[in-house]
């Protein structure tokens, strides 16, 4: 823990991801923390072909998806919940651009942790006798399909059940609300399926929305559920999960949520919505662009309360910019 | 007195759950006749979200998502996707919980996968086509058909809806009926009740076929059957549910705040 | 949320476990947090035949063992670290008298998870190719064993794992740092199994240091691994872990974990050792029985400044007390 | 030089850890040699507990054991079991690791478990006899055995600790040498050395038998044979392996603040 990982979104994204990587990506339901400025960046610098395990849709994948980056998902749940379909994704989907291989919300982390593992296959009782089992977007010839989820006997009972795949990311971007430059890193709220993808990822990209003292971890060491030893890089990503919430700093942007998920459901839209909110330099130019009237009406949260414990270790833009240019 | 049929269709729901049972609700319609229940008559429900958050209820209004900081204000306990949806509910813990459709058939198999094109359905043409219309698949559906105890269809009752087969298999009812679901060795009971719109449909303990066994004070028996898109079978004990009281109205609208079962 | 779950060792042990339970324990290592006091209680009233899933032994289980009063143990590792072999388990297991199944430390918690996910059975590649695999003290006449790790394969490349039955406790005792009195609980320091075995247990009792208000839950959600739903009872255990350390508590007692090891050697020494310290009414006469000597040195702990954040919302004992006689 | 024969070992150990790698120690001597190695070459090795405790020293003397205080007083991070055990070890992510013996045998398996009398061991007698002494099971050294990238057999250098074959395989090693161990598909890749009082053993790489390939400036070859219980083959370059620097002694002993390697 002698080294800082510090690095600017920009570069993030340039050294760890590449056209057709599998990619990871958390994360709560489609409102809730994901790293969607990770994906605004991936779509400024055209990453395509991208392959992606995701326990859930979130306005990230919509956007990617969007601009015709996603070649294929496996995913547990492909839409915005209240907020409806998720246009971006559902015309890459029903044109036939985005293959989507569908498995639940409990199959997909438990295929992460069985990734963590390293273990061959899984035998779950979910998922199977339905079509998540028989039909596979992959080899949809094949119906019903015997290989993507085969059934498998329990050879202490003789019950049948289904095997599944570990899953293995190249890269993972995962949202945390704080991190040290080391890469430990705290998330408040549901961690959803962020712990297992840290392990399960061959490489960790964190994005947080403070960059915090290390002295926060040596506190509070059990609410670091990330230590530094799994994480490759750290990225400074304030408000990077507008317009979806970050719980104990932002509420999510009902208005944008709405406007952002129209603007996606056509080519042009998305156009538009990228020429509107697709062209800022850095993380502090993006900030800009979210601009203050939103800021402050979505910190107005309920759950700010929940922060207060650690304000006293959050760096300032000033000393994180410092931070950067002193490496 | 003066409801919606959205408001008798959650007062129906929630009167399903009993004090002290652990449950799971989604969002929207589901997580009101939930915490309603809480509210009248169950306040030792402990219910939970996908997403691991315990002992909370929702502040500002119903959530825009089941990890909305509108659901995560008061918590007790925030923990992960494996514990609620693997450790909870798959597992077979889960007392009753409640899922959305936008199909069920006869079975109670759901669909919120995608609209095939007549004869198109993967299960028709044997293979896996393109859906019309994409819709959200599973999410953790699957988990409580799969593992809860039981559990309840919550449905708009639309002919449209309600199909002998449905075109995708989102989460498991009873298959092809019968015995056909012990096959997989599901650790939960199945669906339990279709609590629709217009009335309340369980299954038959031998076919597994949902039959009719109940039709609100607004419905009837035969407004039931034309929006069915089987041949729908009647409970020769059918009954009339009875209307929302009004202490259940009262305790209802304190939770839909922002009067979302209102509008008709 | 709506019920108070406290209530006394003595109420905890009568009601929930009994002669020939399957129990569960935890527990970091050998040194660290057990529900040591609860293991004194069910001496106390003279439990038997137990049958134990440990991940590890603890003086709680050494102390069973030299009363006899263990029938059985899966256990990853038997000893007592630095402070030697645990006699107490040592004598029971070299004359018959308990079994002891050998798992690694690795794969009980493992086993334990997938009884809580309630899984047919656990493929891996640990304890297997070795005599975890070959050697099964439940059914010792057949060497090499081919039933007790069978071997299972891959169906998506064909390679050879072991399968693994999970652990499903009857009762589990937790030791926990602070609880509220519905349940909630928070531990410091490493977890080891206790958040799995919260789940794969059919009843949970949780052993606290500290009885807590219910606002640190609410402060520190994220925090708060064990939440109520899971939880049957809870029980207030002062000093519950000593001669164990309790991390943010208190350190090991080295001069005891000795003396008591020493005394579990023999059935005579372990009849001394229950004379002195297997007498006390309840938990408030037992922190008298450690004594404020005993209590002056170990609390001196470097991992004090751990509890600081939560020290305004821990019960006194009158406090606890009033609890007690409230319900 | 004025050093111990224990010192001799703890540092032949840690030279073998290089900067930046992930690393899991045992308590007691495995942990001084990692420890020492970090403190010496290695400032950016990356070591943990079996229970997920992360980023920290040692304070206040060496533990008593791996979830002691005195490696909880300054940690970043806990975690669980699973999480070390099971993420980092069995998957096959840990660089190089240290584990004890009770017996090594010419394969490196290793035996913790149980000491049985003579022809009644387990794989003798085709049945699981109990043992005459026994020990500590495997704890978590079988998850480094079958995880860990490569390990080192960190051993007192005495006849009866090193058999032909073990009375019971606690960890496995190369097994019957060759290829047996490669049946198993372990992630990891079997010991690299053994570590001991006299000097250092390691496999041939077709036979996995392992050979001496060092002694220390105050043993020697003869001595070697002598306390090993097989035929122990010696490597044609054989080397003294260059005793402590005073550098190196210098920084052992800040991490030995107890001075238990001090003791003869």
């Amino acid at each position: 823990m002698n080294k800082s990982k510090l690095i600017t979104m920009k570069e993030a994204v340039e050294q760890y991801t590449y056209d057709g990587m599998y990619f990871g990506h958390g994360g709560a339901l489609p409102v809730g923390s994901d790293c969607i400025s990770f994906f605004r960046e991936m779509v400024k610098v055209g990453r395509k072909d991208i392959d992606i395990a995701s326990n859930c849709n979130s306005q990230g994948t919509n956007l990617l998806a969007a601009v015709g980056g996603l070649k294929r998902m496996e995913v547990g749940f492909s839409g915005l919940e209240v907020y409806g379909f998720a246009n971006g994704l559902k015309r890459a989907v029903e044109t036939g651009q985005t293959v989507l291989e569908d498995y639940s919300n409990g199959a997909i982390p438990i295929r992460m942790m069985a990734g963590a593992l390293n273990w061959p296959f899984i035998p779950m009782f979910m998922n199977t006798g339905c079509d998540q089992q028989w039909a596979s977007a992959d080899d949809p010839e094949n119906y019903p399909n015997t290989k993507k989820i085969p059934e498998i006997t329990d050879p202490f009972t003789g019950r049948i059940c289904g095997a599944f795949t570990p899953i293995k990311p190249d890269v993972a971007a995962i949202h945390v609300t704080m991190a040290d430059i080391y890469g430990n890193a705290i998330m408040l709220g549901t961690e959803w399926n962020r712990y297992e993808l840290s392990r399960c990822s061959k490489k960790v990209i964190l994005c947080a929305d403070k960059i915090v003292d290390t002295g926060v971890m040596r506190q509070y060491p059990n609410l670091v559920r990330i230590p530094y030893i799994v994480v490759d890089a750290v990225v400074y990503a304030p408000f990077g999960v507008w317009p979806q919430c970050s719980t104990g700093l932002y509420d999510s942007d009902e208005e944008h949520m709405y406007y952002m998920n129209k603007m996606l459901k056509t080519e042009e839209g998305t156009n538009e919505y990228l020429q509107a909110f697709g062209q800022y330099d850095d993380v502090f130019d993006y900030v800009n662009l979210v601009g203050q009237e939103r800021i402050d009406k979505i910190t107005k949260t309920d759950t700010a309360f929940l922060m207060d414990p650690y304000r006293q270790w959050i760096k300032t833009d000033a000393e994180i910019k410092e931070l950067l240019e002193r490496r | 007195m003066d409801y919606t049929r959205q408001e008798m269709m959650a007062i129906a729901t929630g009167r399903e759950f009993k004090d002290g049972e652990l449950a799971i609700f989604g969002v929207g319609l589901s997580m009101l006749a939930g915490f309603f229940a809480q509210r009248n008559h169950a306040p030792g429900l402990m219910a939970f979200t996908e997403g691991g958050v315990y002992g909370s209820t929702p502040v500002g209004g119903l959530p825009w998502g089941i990890e909305d900081n509108r659901i995560s204000a008061n918590a007790v306990s925030f923990t992960n996707a494996i514990d609620a949806l693997g450790f909870l509910v798959a597992s077979g813990r889960v007392d009753n919980a409640v899922i959305g459709a936008a199909e069920v058939d006869k079975y109670g198999n759901v669909n919120t996968t995608g609209i095939w094109a007549p004869d198109t359905e993967p299960w028709k043409v044997g293979k896996y086509t393109l859906p019309r219309v994409r819709l959200n698949g599973s999410g953790g559906a699957n988990e409580i058909a799969t593992g809860a105890k039981k559990y309840l269809l919550m449905v708009t009752h639309e002919k449209k809806r309600f199909n002998e087969k449905v075109a995708y298999i989102s989460s498991p009812g009873y298959l092809d009926g019968g015995n056909t679901r012990e096959k997989y060795g599901f650790p939960g009971g199945g669906p339990s009740a279709m609590i629709t719109t217009l009335g309340i449909l369980r299954p038959d303990p031998v076919t597994k076929e949902f039959i009719l066994t109940g039709y609100y004070p607004f419905s009837s028996i035969e407004e039931i059957k034309e929006n069915t898109g089987w041949d729908l079978k009647v409970a020769p004990d059918v009954q009339v549910i009875p209307e929302p009281t009004e202490k259940e109205l009262e305790n209802l609208r304190a939770v839909d705040v922002t009067g979302s079962l209102r509008k008709k």
